[in-house]
């Protein structure tokens, strides 16, 4: 991608699904910022880009995965999902295989949307 | 065989807590007695006896709590990493000259020598970390 | 025989270098949890040295979606062949 | 400038409290205005009124609250992390038939969308992560 | 201009990548925490890109016994100095 | 060294000291199970090797290092301390810029350091 989005937020997610919290804290944060108002925009780097593969499931004890969330972006008009390329390819996994749409990113874009928001939350 | 298990994950935070429940189950189901469960480093939070999670997450305390009713499981909190991160009994509340209490049986606030003396006594002792 | 466990994936920790330095010539390695992404074709090459000795949960694998996506090689066991694993091993090390 | 810190870490297990409090105190001398702390993630662990940690170690409640007296520094605890993780104020304790509570006053449970206005409304926001 | 703080070290997490994929090529990384071993001569190579832009926590150093072993191209700041930092950046993000 | 220490307990240290509590965890443990009598050893891998670096200070707002715990392994008759020969020489740490007296393991003698005790406590 070649335009670099502008926004308020940019919520970075780094980690993957059920591992931890921070994806979950993260896609929270996101989507209250967007109620707020806000231009929310989302950054998956490394690990974060497992938040977005198809066919996860409930976690042990049923604890419930980060999809519902994902499912609700649209809703609160987070519609900028910038994904880390290599993160991407390091993993064998291809754009089909993500639950939603997404842009690419590598290189300078992803300092670039750094630059381009005015806050960042890193997660 | 009888296994204890260590857990070093704080709940809601971590999978350990989740982990470790789930293979605990597994423990019971293959036939084995789950003797004890010792809660170490931020695992002292899985003792937090007003945690008020969401209705649609699991309940780690409940869960903690039926393994102790249903099977006699033995939940010791290392009083160490417990006093620091604000677990108390009534007991210990009282000797530091503090109102109210934020852990309560099962659970119960023991020395880390027990970690090695459940080490020494059981078959198995597996752990789990944040 | 040592039962190793390992919940940190090799894309994001070294952990698992420390791991297999310290595995036995029989030692086994059970991936978990974050770990489990360990076992995905591009990622198993960190673990080349134990591969025969090498499993990952598949409740955590399919929590992820993972699943189906495993590289032959490892052996995918369910958490009452985790519990078989710990039975068969005489100490257990858990890593993260 | 109108500073805010988010701690993400929970006492004693990480330097992440440590950390914030020394960045606080260097703020503060340089002349700026600590205006807010938010606790999120397991930061908000250090409200827990009940911490009683070693006599020769840090009191970091204590540190938290004299930042707040002496300088009139909100400590704002996000609301869903704390009732994951046992911390109640009394009105939640209410709310969920709870005996007792965890935290008090000068900390306050707030919802997440007042992280989002701290951002939009201070200088500068600075994160202490474990 | 934006300050990045990182807290991991590059010899145990993978995180310092992330942050340097991350960085403009005006931004600066300051390291404390369990990251100041990230000054050490034979471990300051993970940070080539950004020599220059690169800092670090002296607390942190002293406290840990590194304050005499930093390579010479990390500048050494105290927290006044990481307080300067965040007032001559737009913002700042943290890596964990 | 050549010869693996036998032993009831070996604690394996691989954190540094300030940055988290996992350091001064794994030492109370070594230091209670030396009390109860046990034969206990020490392995540090990694970033553990930074604990036994001189010069050491209080960390933030004077909280302890790990040298007073150290200065007790002693007292309590821990005296294997088994250290990795390539930890200290990837961070350019010499032996004796430690703090304490150590052997050096690497390569086999790591994996003889786990089988040669009967229990294992990881930090």
């Amino acid at each position: 991608m070649n335009d670099i989005p502008e926004g308020d937020l940019l919520v970075i997610l780094r980690h993957g699904p059920h591992g931890n919290s921070w994806l979950r804290e993260g896609l929270d944060a996101a989507l209250v910022a967007a109620a707020f108002g806000q231009r929310v925009s989302l950054l998956f780097l490394g690990e974060g880009v497992m938040a977005l593969l198809k066919d996860q499931q409930e976690g042990p004890l049923g604890q419930k995965g980060t999809q519902p969330m994902l499912e609700m972006l649209g809703m609160y008009d987070i519609e900028t999902l910038l994904v880390d390329r290599r993160a991407l390819s390091e993993r064998g996994i291809e754009v089909d295989d993500l639950c939603v749409s997404v842009s690419l990113v590598e290189g300078e874009a992803i300092a670039g949307a750094l630059a381009h928001h005015r806050q960042i939350l890193n997660f | 065989m009888r296994y204890a298990l260590l857990v070093q994950g704080g709940p809601y935070s971590h999978q350990a807590s989740h982990s470790a429940l789930r293979f605990a189950e597994a423990v019971l189901a293959r036939g084995h007695h789950l003797a004890t469960v010792f809660f170490y480093h931020d695992g002292v939070y899985n003792a937090a006896r007003l945690s008020a999670p969401p209705q649609d997450e699991p309940h780690l305390l409940d869960a903690w709590r039926r393994l102790h009713e249903d099977h006699g499981t033995e939940l010791l909190v290392c009083i160490a990493a417990g006093l620091r991160r604000g677990l108390l009994d009534e007991r210990e509340a009282a000797r530091h000259g503090k109102q109210g209490h934020s852990l309560e049986a099962p659970f119960e606030l023991t020395g880390l020598g027990q970690l090695i003396e459940v080490g020494r006594s059981h078959d198995r002792l597996v752990t789990f970390s944040p | 025989m040592i039962l190793h466990i390992l919940n940190r994936s090799p894309s994001a920790s070294r952990v698992f270098q420390q791991t297999l330095d310290a595995m036995g010539p029989e030692d086994r390695l059970l991936l978990i949890e974050d770990a489990v992404q360990g076992a995905l074709p591009q990622l198993v090459r960190y673990f080349e040295p134990v591969i025969g000795r090498l499993f990952a949960l598949r409740e955590d694998l399919a929590s992820r979606g993972l699943d189906g996506r495993c590289d032959s090689r490892v052996m995918v066991v369910d958490v009452d062949g985790f519990v078989t694993l710990t039975e068969e091993a005489d100490k257990t090390v858990s890593w993260f």
